[in-house]
């Protein structure tokens, strides 16, 4: 492969690994930033790709070639009401909210599969006939060099993800509702006493990572999966989560840690097939997303900072 | 006369804990009405009733004539109630405007519409002379902007009454006076205004009527006019209190602290203190006066460790002590009573008991041979719990229990007990009451006298006059002149604190002997 | 599979046996009975075993036990053993360690390991030519690339994967030895992002025939591959399957990507191994090795994938490999 | 109500809330409850050789428990006991392979102590990096812990010739007992659980009682108070990454060294790690609390296993079951509530 060839194939292949993290990990930052600390995703990552799933298997008459699309927003719808359980633990019944998150992540699983093998009667289901499909973005693909990098064999879902992301900074930074958003994580009692609903907001707020996080498993296990079982979401909740944190809470940070994530995945899978890198052992390529991760955070991005009120149960009249 | 607010018979409760016991305040139409009383006797508890966070058990509230029920926040502000708060509600992260407008955000096609809100900022803060930077960050202004930005909240939603909750806690006294000519403005303007101050002059001076408290009970209102600032002490607090520090004349003898052409950048790499020189003497107070910013904070944490000195010098009896660890620090003989308790002064969520034991845990009798003796602990905290009057169930309960005079009585006292040749106070009284403040300068006093040194940093005037033996003015990292507060006024300490040179100030000062070399 | 044979657990226990008082049982290793590969194969064994003797599910007849970790491995073995089942499977290499511990343990116990060799009196060991069939799937790879490049998809690289390896090299060296063979370890059995990436690799950069023997990670070659073909309906793509059939997984509308699978017949295994068993004939302390000859390994239906003229050329390389003219290596020099 | 009683109360209503909550689904979804739970307290208690087994699976949980609580006592989240665990795994079974004629009084520790070591170690390169470059612990410990997993699988080939297992180990270095399989009728119990007890004291004993404890936990609760009192936190933080390392490498060394008596190449995770987050969080990160949230956590998942063999109920009802009762563990202050106002009740009558 020549450098462009690899950059061909390392781009795209970086932003599509990249699109169910982008959306898990703004559902994170939605979250976080609104003072929950979310690391349920992973959970609802797992209810997304099985509603996809099922929805797919169900309705792929009833809705063709948009079948995937339409069992997104299932997903999503399905996935926030699930994180229903983190609100309610985390911000009404002031639990512990990593306690909560764990307890998200192990019941998902748990019904998703228990569900599964009374639907299907085996531990995982069918494959998917109906999955999202690369296309050429019309006239933006004949950019020379750009065009094959970004614009040729992209999945709608990556446009989408990328979409969110900036969509998510622009809530988040531009209007009323995100200002209120921050603010309560924050400083919850100065929101309080501007006549903001702490509460709601904070189940605003899980319940939008919910559906994110829906959204981003419904894409995997219909894009690369193709069916679900116990091991379809296997830790990319808590890459998401990663990429939360290597992003610092914001919605184009965590945009692009995903796509490192992604490019660092590319950059071992291509590596195998340089002639240079071929030499060395494979253990060196499967490591080295994560080696290059660690190095990132540790050589220039530094000190991450939380939302201040992060992790703390609102409890009013509490200083 | 017209009563815009009644709170007649407001009970509230905690539990079984009565912190307002069927107490009543009512505020005439453009007046300023200061309630008082000692930590912890309801003030702040009765006005978060008024502002709708807290629900009473018993008792009514009108507004202006009005029977009301203020369920939350929302309520109050369309009744036009503002509060400011004894502890700010900023998002330090955002900006002035961005604070402001909070919970009412003008929009433009959703969007925030920033430019109309800083617009509408700019001019409120006009009109009330508030002199504030709409797209200046929290975190990077004054507590004095801050306390603006405070009162800038209520006027943006129209508040016609507004409650000051300790407003004047850390404002330096340049701050305090610009303050009160802003209450005078707002009351001007047609607005009635609540105001929770422990100093006496500021009620004395600014106040119509005045209504103590005393745990909980109401113990009536006054005419301003027709009382004076002892007559409210005692009221307050149910016995006689002394106002003026007693001490004798200090003896001051060979330097304890020494410090030589420090220079420190604070946390953002900004050289706060620059070039400053120092010294304090066994057997005196040396009380550091200066507007907040001026590298107070950055001067103390060079000395104790906690933040390296970019040049210069420490030394501690003879011996430096630059850029050693604050354990090496403490070791060589210095308290540290911290300016921020909660932050550094406390673990909240440990025990009493293990809080005071916080300097000397691994030194024997408490740790022997890397195993702690918490009975050892509980034994010596008990003691210091008795000696210094720290109102608290026991050794065993969380520090943050404990009400906010009673935290810092426990951290002087750790302080002081382990009898330091150097005890470094910074701010130790801030929103303490009277009796507090008595107790606590009696016993910087005492090391005093003990033949110790003590370093005091305030931003209030009254204290480092009443309680220092020299008084060292810092101004933009430097100390710019050393005063006799014999022979000084606090016209005169202002103005310097204030930056203005001493020759501006003509009054004529006693140097003394060794001036040049401070 | 679960809920509806409650009444056959419950009623097994100390009943009469009217027809036939063998029985026998399997532990699944973590992929589950329903792995769509080599545990559901096994079980499909036993299934076929049950019906041609009257054995049902439950105690007295045929079962199976699934394990959630390595370490059910051992518990699920010793289960079966306590409900007295003639005969007990592991199916996978993993659980040689589980085996013989309990083989030593239970001297009574009849056992048997499928991809190991446990060498115990009272253990059957059964093996297979993984390479031979690899092999064959080389030849058929080599006669129908067009553009001389051929992918290796390999999950873990442990000793059995590395025998499809060294197999599909020898059968593509074979027929052509200018065609390259891209050979990729994803490093993993149950990641299908990363098989689908490595495929998008090798498609582009000119492969169009990929074995893969990477479990869960193939799954993702064949999504790769199936978008190809829905993109582009006459792309020249295709993935070779493994374990058993995988055909299903190759389903693309009307079209299929699976060009063939190379079929690894535990369930052939199963069976035989059980009916020796049953009729006294258990080769305990033997090592049974099931290549192209015993018809342990193969090529599956390619369904008109490969044509008929093609189809004989790949029969000839068999036939060599069964009469022992051709050895195929175990590993790739 | 005193605090203690409701300390003890409150687990014990979170369980019997999770079992009903089980009961409902399984009901809901058509399978009885009853035979449910009989299947599952055999599976559980059934007899010598279940019983030994429990033990045996709430061994490493114990550990894995402790390690997520002692970093959480210190204000650090470590969610790379996964990856710690592997590597003492692997290092257990590598020094329990590779030393041939020494006498168990030595070959045993020692193997112990590596496991120990090579957790720690895995433990360090986190607190390290949070205490030297303020990187986030949560972030790292996620990498390290895949980077563990490709490691001690390329270590293994390594050692076993390109092999996927390490081979056994010697029986001087095994934690096997005969006289426990004799007893629970040949389970794998081993006398790993003895070293599990003993680190639950080592823990309180760390935490309660030593001055290193004292640190720690100030550390743990206010790092700006703990500075200003002359502590070092940086090295309070890279220690008790390493303390909590150490116990989860110990979880490894009970699979390598009792359980399984090998390393192989792994394919995923054990979960084993994972599983310790919600142990430490059921304990609410004490010592004692380990041992609760390892036994109900330990004995219901093995218990589980029997659910479809025994009841045809899929097992992951026990998992739904556990989820339920770490909300409700959680949700401590709800429960709390309802006692009082029930107690009040009572009180007015
Ligand atoms: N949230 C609370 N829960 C329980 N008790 C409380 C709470 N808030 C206040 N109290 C109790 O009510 C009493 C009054 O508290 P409050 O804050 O009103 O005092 P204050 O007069 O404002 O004191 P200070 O001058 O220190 O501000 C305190 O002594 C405290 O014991
Ligand atoms: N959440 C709470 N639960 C119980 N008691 C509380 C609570 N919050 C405050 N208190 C009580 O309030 C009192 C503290 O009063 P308060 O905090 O007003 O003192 P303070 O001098 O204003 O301190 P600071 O200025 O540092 O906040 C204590 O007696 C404490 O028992
Ligand atoms: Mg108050
Ligand atoms: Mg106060």
């Amino acid at each position: 492969m020549t450098f462009i060839e690899v950059l061909y194939f390392i781009v795209p292949v970086a932003i599509a690994y990249a699109a169910p993290l982008i959306l898990t990990a703004i559902g994170g930052v939605f979250s976080e930033r609104s003072g929950v600390v979310n690391i349920g995703l992973e959970g609802l990552m797992v209810i997304g790709a099985f509603i996809g799933v099922i929805f797919n298997l169900t309705f792929v008459d009833t809705f063709g070639s948009s079948t995937p699309y339409v069992a997104l927003l299932a997903a999503m719808v399905v996935a926030s009401l699930f994180s229903l359980f983190h609100a309610v633990a985390s911000v009404s019944f002031r639990a512990d909210q990593v306690v909560s998150g764990v307890a998200i992540n192990l019941l998902a699983v748990a019904i998703c599969l228990f569900l599964v093998k009374k639907i299907y009667g085996k531990g995982q289901t069918d494959f998917v006939q109906e999955t999202f499909l690369r296309n050429d973005i019309w006239l933006l693909e004949k950019i020379p060099f750009l065009g094959p990098m970004f614009f040729q064999d992209v999945y709608w879902t990556s446009v989408i993800a990328i979409g969110v992301a900036i969509l998510a900074w622009v809530v988040l930074y531009y209007t009323p509702f995100g200002l209120r958003l921050r603010a309560v994580g924050e400083h919850p009692m100065a929101a309080d006493t501007m006549g903001i609903n702490v509460t709601r907001m904070r189940y605003i707020a899980v319940m939008i990572s919910g559906g994110l996080a829906g959204i981003g498993g419904a894409i995997y296990a219909q894009s690369i999966s193709q069916d679900f079982g116990h091991a379809t979401i296997n830790g990319q909740g808590f890459m998401a989560l990663a990429a939360m944190i290597f992003g610092k809470w914001h919605p184009l940070g965590a945009l692009g840690a995903a796509v490192f994530f992604g490019f660092a995945q590319a950059l071992s899978i291509v590596g195998g097939s340089l002639p240079v890198i071929s030499e060395i052992p494979s253990v060196f390529l499967l490591i080295l997303p994560y080696v290059l991760t660690i190095l990132a955070l540790a050589g220039f991005i530094g000190k991450a900072s939380a939302p201040k009120a992060l992790g703390t149960p609102y409890i009013k009249g509490n200083r | 006369m017209e009563h815009v607010i009644e709170m007649l018979n407001i009970r509230k409760e905690f539990g079984n804990f009565v912190a307002n016991d069927n107490i009543t305040l009512q505020l005439k139409k453009g007046e300023i009405h200061a309630l008082l009383g000692e930590n912890g006797a309801g003030k702040s508890t009765l006005m978060n009733v008024l502002f709708g966070l807290y629900q009473p058990e018993g008792g009514e509230i009108r507004v202006r004539g009005q029977e009301v029920k203020i369920t939350d926040p929302n309520v109050a502000n369309n009744l036009g109630i503002g509060m400011v708060h004894q502890h700010f509600m900023l998002v330090e992260d955002f900006t002035v405007t961005e604070n402001i407008i909070l919970g009412s955000e003008p929009t433009k096609g959703g969007m925030i519409s920033v430019k109309r809100a800083a617009k509408k900022v700019q001019e409120l803060s006009e009109l009330y002379n508030l002199n504030v930077d709409p797209y200046a960050k929290i975190e990077d202004i004054s507590v004095g902007m801050q306390q603006r930005v405070e009162i800038l909240k209520t006027l943006y939603r129209g508040a016609e009454i507004l409650i000051f909750d300790e407003p004047t806690a850390s404002l330096t006294p340049q701050e305090i006076t610009e303050l009160m000519q802003i209450m005078r403005r707002l009351i001007e303007e047609g607005k009635s205004i609540i105001l929770i101050t422990h100093k006496l002059k500021e009620i004395m001076d600014v106040s119509d009527r005045v209504t103590v408290i005393r745990k909980g009970v109401g113990i009536g209102t006054v005419n301003t006019a027709e009382t004076n600032p002892n007559d409210l002490a005692d009221l307050m607090v149910g016995r006689h209190v002394e106002f003026k520090t007693i001490k004798g004349l200090a003896h001051p003898t060979t330097d304890v602290l020494e410090v030589k052409d420090l220079v420190v950048a604070d946390y953002r790499g900004i050289e706060k203190v620059k070039g400053l020189n120092l010294h304090v003497r066994k057997g005196e107070i040396v009380g550091i006066a200066g507007i907040d910013g001026n590298g107070q904070t950055e001067l103390i944490e060079a000395i104790t460790g906690l933040r390296k000195a970019k040049s210069g010098q420490v030394f501690m009896n003879g011996q430096e002590i630059t850029g050693n660890t604050p354990r090496k620090v403490t070791e060589s003989g210095v308290g540290h009573i911290p300016q921020d308790r909660h932050k550094h002064g406390l673990i909240l969520d440990f025990p009493l008991g293990h809080n005071i034991a916080l300097q000397t845990y691994y030194t024997s009798p408490n740790s022997k041979n890397g195993f702690m003796d918490y009975s050892a602990i509980s034994k010596k905290a008990n003691e210091i719990i008795k000696k210094y009057d720290v109102r608290t169930q026991g050794d065993h309960e969380l520090a943050r229990a404990l009400s906010g005079g009673n935290q810092q009585k426990a951290i002087i006292g750790r302080e002081i007990d382990r009898d330091p040749d150097l005890l470094i106070a910074a701010l130790p009284t801030r929103g303490l009451d009277v009796g507090a403040i008595e107790f606590i300068h009696q016993r910087l006093i005492e090391q005093r006298d003990k033949g110790k040194a003590v370093l005091l940093i305030s931003f209030e005037l009254d204290e480092v006059m009443n309680v220092s033996d020299r008084i060292a003015v810092i101004y933009d990292g430097q100390i710019v002149e050393t005063l006799d507060p014999l022979q000084t006024n606090e016209q005169e300490l202002g103005l310097l604190m204030a930056g203005q040179t001493k020759n501006d100030t003509q009054s004529n000062q006693v140097k003394e002997e060794d001036s040049s070399h401070v | 599979a679960c809920g509806t044979d409650k009444e056959e657990t419950k009623t097994g226990n100390g009943g009469e046996t009217e027809k036939n008082d063998f029985s026998v049982a399997m532990v699944t290793d973590i992929g589950g009975v329903d792995d769509k590969s080599f545990n559901q194969s096994a079980w499909k064994g036993l299934q076929d075993f049950g019906a041609d003797n009257g054995l049902e599910k439950g105690d007295d007849g045929i079962d199976y036990l699934q394990s959630k970790s390595d370490a059910d491995y051992n518990t699920n073995l010793n289960k079966l053993v306590r409900r007295e089942f003639d005969l007990v499977f592991g199916i996978g290499f993993l659980m040689e360690a589980a085996i013989t511990e309990i083989a030593t343990q239970q001297k009574d116990a009849q056992l048997a390991i499928i991809d190991a060799v446990v060498d115990q009196p009272n253990v059957a060991s059964v093996l297979f030519k993984e390479q031979e069939g690899a092999y064959l799937a080389g030849v058929s790879a080599a006669l129908m690339t067009k553009s001389k490049k051929i992918g290796f998809v390999g999950g873990m690289e442990i000793p059995v994967i590395e025998r499809f390896e060294a197999g599909f090299l020898e059968g593509v060296k074979a027929v052509d030895p200018s065609i390259k063979v891209d050979v990729q370890y994803t490093g993993a059995f149950d990641k299908a992002e990363l098989g689908k990436t490595t495929a998008n690799r090798m498609y582009s950069s000119g492969v169009d025939i990929i074995f893969h023997a990477a479990g869960g990670t193939g799954n993702g070659v064949f999504a790769e591959a199936k978008e190809l073909k829905t993109k582009d309906p006459d792309a020249y793509v295709w993935v070779i399957g493994v374990d058993s059939d995988q055909y299903e997984e190759g389903a693309v509308g009307d079209t299929n990507v699976t060009l063939t699978s190379m079929l690894k017949r535990v369930d052939v295994a199963v069976q035989n191994l059980s009916k020796l068993a049953m009729d006294g004939k258990f080769p305990g302390g033997e090592t049974t090795v099931y290549g192209l000859a015993e018809e342990g390994v193969a090529l599956a239906d390619s369904r008109g994938a490969i044509p008929e003229d093609v189809l004989a050329q790949i029969d000839e390389y068999a036939k060599k490999i069964a009469d022992g003219d051709v050895v195929v290596p175990e590993t790739v020099e | 109500m005193s605090k203690r009683f409701s300390n003890i109360l409150i687990p014990g209503i979170s369980v019997i809330l999770g079992l009903l909550v089980g009961a409902i689904v399984m009901i809901v979804s058509g399978y009885d409850p009853v035979e449910g739970y009989i299947a599952l307290w055999n599976g559980i208690f059934g007899d010598a050789y279940t019983i030994g087994e429990t033990i045996r699976q709430i061994t490493p949980y114990i550990l894995a428990g402790l390690a997520v609580a002692f970093a959480f006592r210190s204000g650090l989240f470590n969610i790379g006991v996964e990856g710690q665990l592997i590597v003492g795994w692997f290092a257990a079974a590598y020094v329990g392979i590779t030393f041939d004629d020494l006498p168990k009084m030595i070959h045993l520790p020692l193997a112990i102590i590596a496991a120990a070591l090579a957790g720690a170690l895995w433990g360090f390169i986190p607190g390290l990096l949070k205490a030297k470059f303020k990187v986030h612990e949560v972030i790292v410990t996620i990498m390290m812990n895949y980077i563990a997993l490709h490691t001690s699988n390329a270590l293994i080939r390594a050692v076993s010739d390109g092999g996927d297992n390490t081979g056994a180990i010697q029986p001087t270095a095994s934690l096997r007992s005969a006289f426990l399989e004799n007893m629970t009728d040949y389970s794998r119990l081993h006398y790993g659980i003895l070293i599990a007890l003993a680190m639950v004291l080592v823990m309180w004993l760390i935490l309660e009682k030593t001055t290193r404890g004292f640190e720690l936990k100030a550390v743990g609760l206010n790092q700006h108070a703990s500075e200003y009192s002359g502590m070092n936190v940086n090295k309070n933080i890279i220690l008790a990454m390493v303390i909590s390392g150490a116990f989860a490498g110990l979880a490894g060394a009970m699979e390598a060294l009792g359980t399984f008596g090998f390393a192989s190449v792994k394919g995923g995770f054990t979960g084993i790690g994972f599983d310790g987050i919600a142990v430490a969080l059921l304990g609410a990160n004490t010592p004692l609390g380990v041992i609760f949230g390892a036994t109900l956590f330990g004995s219901l998942k093995y218990g589980a296993t029997n659910m479809p063999n025994e009841a045809g109920i899929p097992e992951e009802i026990v998992s739904i079951i556990i989820a339920i009762i770490i909300f409700f563990v959680a949700s401590g202050y709800v429960i709390r509530l309802l006692l009082e106002r029930f107690s009040k009740k009572k009180e007015a009558k």
